[in-house]
């Protein structure tokens, strides 16, 4: 049987559980590249070439939006656990999210 | 460590981050512009002991942030438990370590 | 009048011996018609094995809690216009406890968790003393009020995707009783209703995702009193213990 | 078709029946006052605290706690709005151990009740008292009660069987003792004996045998009917209360008989009829305000002057006091209505007198003993402390103080009693065979035979009956008894199966309801919620006498019993010379 939840606070956890598993599972990869730069700056060189394409871009733009998005959402969820005060959750969700999306495109914006 | 400690340690860690992923994001914003390179990355970067201590913490903070956060989802979503659950959580926890300090090392160094 | 005079309603059907499985009634409509009639017809007039559950009618004793297009409701006051996809509707058990059979949960996990939670009075008096004045309008005493009226529904425990994923996470309910306790100026053991919900499956493991406050029929907000638990744990932890 | 064999034995020591506020509360005195190692369960027909009208309490509890109010002027209110009948030493009891047990209530129990701004507790009064004297929370008194009193069950080591019903009061051999109890664990449809030292029979009756009743849906009388078939007893069994304003939605719905709460007539929600007028000032000049029998009386005169099948009760309108003034007063009863598609607030709400409480019930002594050794009866069971009319705020405060008590004295008992007893195993047989007879039945509906009863019971042995009518009825339930044996349930799959229990539930309120209408047949006079037509006086007070019904060579039979007075006397008080007749402003 089908279960129905799709309300805002619900999609505000499961867009910080997926933003949490994404930068947790690109978190390697960027270590792995920083990496390069101890034997070779010319390798990670190459590699940074690679964010000129616009896909990269866009991926990085994805990137960046996920780190933005789980901050906010964590800084919401850390102030609604320890602050002694709840206000209107769903606003909060909201705001992190166009926070983010500020930051985000901020960023794109800067990098074309 | 029990799940209150498992807890708080995640809620430091993320408020430990903080700070340090608004700045980080402030400089790819800055070190963006124009395009990135390595040098540019590195003359930063290398021989600085603020740098060094910055990400070097950061590192740290990650790997104890996203080793508990996995541990959670592998229980709730994998269906992954007790033993089982907390060594793969502690693997990928001093895996992200390691690679991290390498890459730390790797910049600023 | 109706407009429609019959809804197709699908019940799940089955427990642990036999695997759940739908099963569609037609069932006549009326102007005043809740769910829990909906079920009930069924078992008078069409199936007489169909197992449900239900006690005051009135939405007090939390008996009659089911799926209901998705949504864990008090079948008693849900208002079949209130659900109706076009014409039909589907009713299961509740999500996230066994079934007992049909339409019946188990909800003695659900009750097990509620005691685990520590929640049950620590007196500090007896019957021979008196009754201890308490100023109404205290802080303290309004945040203690804000989860009291709960009926122990088990809907917001349905609702909560923690509890699907986490058998052993305790619940909004029982953990909304222990943060109501904690602030109950008569509970003479914070420290044990602490301890009860830092646990294994403790307030730590919600997610505050939620849809315990969302679908909670009687408007109270669990999500609100785990996030109260979590922070005095955080404070006690740090050496700010309070009273 | 089940014989003795397939009885799944059971021993315990104390056996509780029933998890209202008094199977609650005996089962914490009990494990109070049982000696160490003494094993108490609980068996019920529902979930734990989640079944029974203890939950369903709004007004709240009678309590005397000073401020001018005192036990004895409770006791009075309590003996003149029962017209004389109660028993006066259990009224008594009830009064004084009201007060121990709301501190118990408050101080170990955990529940938390309305306060004044300087931190006392708040009472109001209810119709027929003359002090402030009902403590409640808000309007839902009895969630805070019941689940405050369910966690301390749960979380203690009590046995529970839970969907456990029980069927049959089984005695020793020779009849003189209580063996134990037959029942049916529901869930899996099979039979259980559970022997007990001592059984606390704490039901709690429900008139749910009328076409329009507030009781939860899990009471059916079961429990009366089972100790009328061990030849207990029964006292006023003719007194059933009726709210004046049950909801009315139509038959198909079990909204239909549910409360809509007293304080609406209260705050000045007026009541009309067919016609579009008010009525109830042509019946008492108090008008909408008066006690709940004299409204409950005005509304069936109403009813009964309209033929239009249409619309067949009366309205309760509260628009003209703002419809935003009743939301926000009446916040809780307004969204029940809107739930199910009324507006109260703005629109009007069709109502009837709906059956709400049943005075009658098995005659015991103070300290809750029954004729039986080994069994106890406390709550809406017992009869006697209420008489002919139970006040607002009463039944919780009974239920509660008697449980409470029927689980000392059973702790107690208990010391002295030797080993299990034996059952009679032939009334075993018999009991087994009682309930298993729809299963070797052909299969057939049960709710008409149902709707029948409700109709009968509704039109003869109602808000107002004369000897004639009951008669009526009499002969009206004896062919539903008889048809009720011709209609069988399916045996194939009985875990859980409601439409068995359906039938088990209207055998007993087939046996009760004949017992009602004898009851009512004896009583030639009109006192408290008995009103007869043919005898509307009440008669002279000294000469009260009270009902006793029982069953004999398997006919009902009732008798009258003279009153004692044995604290007070009627045109007498208790309360002190001088004492003003109320302490309540303007009732
Ligand atoms: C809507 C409503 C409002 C009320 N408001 C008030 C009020 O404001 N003030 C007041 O004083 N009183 C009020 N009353 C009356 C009050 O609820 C009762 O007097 C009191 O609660 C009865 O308590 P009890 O323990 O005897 O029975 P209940 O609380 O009814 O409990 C009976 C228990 O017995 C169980 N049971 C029944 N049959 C069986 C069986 N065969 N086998 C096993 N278990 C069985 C039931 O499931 C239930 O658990 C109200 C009643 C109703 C219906
Ligand atoms: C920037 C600062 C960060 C903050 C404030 C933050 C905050 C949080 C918080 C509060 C949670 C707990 C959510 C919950 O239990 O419901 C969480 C979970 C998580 N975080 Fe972060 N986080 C940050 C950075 C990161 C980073 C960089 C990563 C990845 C590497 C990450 C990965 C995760 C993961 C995987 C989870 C588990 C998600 C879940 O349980 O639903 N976090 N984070
Ligand atoms: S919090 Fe609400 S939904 Fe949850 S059990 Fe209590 S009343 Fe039901
Ligand atoms: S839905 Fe579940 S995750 Fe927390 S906020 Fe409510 S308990
Ligand atoms: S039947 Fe009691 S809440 Fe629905």
């Amino acid at each position: 049987m089908k279960v129905a939840r799709a309300h805002p606070l619900w999609l505000a956890y499961l867009l910080h559980r997926l933003s949490g598993l994404g930068l947790a599972l690109f978190l390697p990869l960027h270590f792995w590249v920083l990496s390069y730069a101890l034997n070779d700056a010319a390798k990670l060189d190459a590699f940074l070439t690679l964010t000129e394409i616009p896909l990269v871009k866009l991926a990085e733009f994805g990137l960046v939006f996920l780190l933005a998005v789980h901050l906010f959402g964590g800084l919401r969820l850390l102030a609604l656990e320890w602050l002694p005060w709840s206000a209107p959750q769903k606003t909060w969700a909201a705001a992190a999210v166009a926070g983010s999306f500020l930051v985000s495109t901020t960023f794109l914006l800067q990098a074309i | 460590m029990s799940e209150f400690h498992l807890y708080m340690a995640q809620r430091l860690s993320a408020l430990v981050m903080a700070p340090f992923v608004i700045v980080h994001i402030g400089v790819m914003i800055y070190a963006i512009q124009g395009g990135l390179s390595a040098s540019e990355i590195l003359g930063r970067t290398q021989g600085s002991a603020f740098w060094f201590a910055f990400y070097g913490m950061f590192v740290i903070a990650v790997s104890i942030h996203a080793a508990i956060g996995l541990r959670t989802i592998l229980g709730e979503w994998a269906g992954l438990r007790g033993g089982a659950r907390d060594a793969v959580a502690a693997v990928i926890g001093l895996g992200l370590l390691a690679l991290g300090a390498q890459a730390v090392w790797a910049v600023t160094a | 009048m109706p407009e429609r005079d019959h809804l197709t309603v699908t019940v799940q059907r089955g427990g642990p011996d036999a695997p759940m499985r739908p099963q569609t009634f037609e069932v006549p409509a009326y102007d005043n018609q809740t769910v829990l009639d909906v079920v009930s017809w069924i078992q008078q007039n069409a199936d007489p094995t169909l197992t449900y559950r239900f006690a005051c009618r009135v939405g007090m004793c939390g008996s009659c809690a089911m799926m209901v297009n998705g949504v864990p409701r008090w079948t008693c006051r849900t208002h079949v216009s209130k659900v109706l996809d076009g014409n039909a509707i589907e009713v299961g058990p509740l999500r996230n406890l066994p079934v007992i059979k049909d339409l019946a949960a188990d909800m003695d996990p659900f009750f097990d968790k509620w005691v685990a939670a520590e929640g049950m009075h620590h007196p500090t008096r007896t019957r021979d003393d008196a009754i201890e004045a308490i100023d109404p309008v205290a802080m303290e005493r309004q945040e203690a009020n804000a989860g009291i009226e709960c009926i122990n529904c088990s809907v917001c425990y349905s609702a909560c995707d923690t509890v699907a994923g986490n058998p052993d996470y305790l619940g909004p309910a029982a953990l909304q009783r222990a943060w109501t306790l904690y602030n109950d100026a008569k509970d003479a053991d914070r420290d044990a209703i602490l301890d009860a919900v830092s646990g294994k499956g403790g307030c730590h493991s919600c997610h505050s995702m939620g849809s315990c406050t969302t679908y909670c029929p009687n408007e109270l907000d669990p999500l609100s009193a785990i996030a109260g638990l979590k922070r005095a744990t955080a404070k006690r932890f740090f050496g700010g213990r309070k009273g | 078709m089940f014989s003795t064999k397939d009885i799944d034995r059971h021993d315990t020591d104390i056996l509780i029946l029933g998890t209202g506020g008094a199977g609650m509360f005996a089962a914490l005195h009990a494990m109070q006052s049982a000696p160490e190692g003494t094993k108490v369960t609980i068996a019920v027909k529902g979930l734990i605290g989640k079944c029974g009208c203890t939950r369903m309490v709004q007004g709240g509890y009678n309590v005397a706690l000073g401020g001018g109010d005192s036990v004895e002027r409770h006791f009075m209110d309590t003996i003149e709005g029962g017209k004389w009948l109660p028993n006066q030493d259990m009224a008594w009891r009830l009064c004084e151990q009201a007060v121990v047990r709301i501190r118990e209530l408050e101080n170990e129990i955990g529940c938390f009740f309305d306060r004044n701004a300087d931190g006392s507790l708040h009472q109001k009064a209810f119709a027929g008292q003359t002090a402030d004297r009902t403590v409640h929370k808000g309007d839902l008194t009895g969630i805070e009660i019941i689940n405050r009193l369910m966690e301390q069950v749960l979380s203690r080591p009590v046995e529970k069987l839970q969907e456990h019903r029980a069927i049959g009061l089984i005695p020793t051999k020779d009849g003189s003792a209580l063996a134990g109890v037959l029942m049916i664990d529901m869930r899996t449809g099979r039979f259980r004996f559970v022997r007990a030292k001592t059984v606390l029979m704490a039901t709690g009756g429900g008139p749910t045998m009328y076409k329009y009743h507030t009781p939860s849906g899990d009471k059916t009388m079961d429990g009366l009917a089972m100790a009328l078939r061990v030849g207990l007893p029964l006292r006023d069994m003719e007194m059933v209360q009726f709210h004046p304003t049950g909801l009315l939605a139509g038959d198909h719905t079990r909204m239909t008989g549910t409360v809509l709460e007293e304080g609406l007539r209260g705050a000045g929600g007026q009541l009309v009829n067919h016609a579009g007028q008010r009525f109830m000032f042509d019946y008492d000049g108090k008008g909408e305000r008066a006690t709940r029998d004299v409204v409950s009386r005005g509304i069936y005169s109403e009813m009964r002057k309209n033929n239009n099948p249409d619309q067949e009760g009366v309205f309760i309108s509260m628009s003209h006091l703002g419809p935003d003034f009743v939301r926000e007063k009446f916040k809780g009863m307004v969204k029940r209505c809107a739930d199910s598609g009324f507006d109260l607030a703005a629109g009007k709400v069709e109502v009837v007198p709906t059956a709400h409480y049943f005075m009658g019930g098995v005659v015991v002594d103070v300290d809750t003993r029954t004729a039986m050794e080994g069994l106890y009866v406390a709550g809406e069971d017992a009869g006697g402390a209420h008489g002919s009319n139970r006040l607002g705020g009463n039944g919780v405060a009974n239920s509660t103080v008697y449980g409470g008590i029927a689980g000392d004295v059973m702790g107690a008992d208990i010391r002295s009693m030797g080993a299990l007893r034996d059952p009679d195993e032939d009334v075993m047989a018999a009991e087994l065979a009682r309930a298993s007879h729809p299963l070797t039945r052909k299969p057939e509906l049960v709710l008409p035979l149902r709707k029948q009863l409700q109709e009968a019971m509704w039109d003869e042995v109602g808000v107002m009956r004369t000897e004639a009518g009951l008669k009526r009825g009499l002969g009206r339930i004896a062919e539903i008894s008889d048809a009720l044996g011709d209609v069988g349930v399916a045996a194939d799959n009985l875990g859980f199966n409601l439409t068995w229990h359906d039938w088990l539930n209207l055998r007993s309120l087939c046996d009760i309801s004949e017992v009602i209408t004898k009851a009512a047949l004896a009583r030639e006079n009109s006192r408290g919620a008995h009103y007869r037509e043919d005898f509307p006086d009440p008669g002279a007070m000294e000469d009260s006498y009270f009902t006793v019904a029982r069953q004999v060579d398997g006919a009902v039979e009732v008798g009258r019993e003279d009153v004692q007075f044995t604290i007070v006397r009627p045109g007498e008080t208790v309360l002190p010379e001088g004492e003003p007749e109320t302490l309540v402003a303007a009732q």
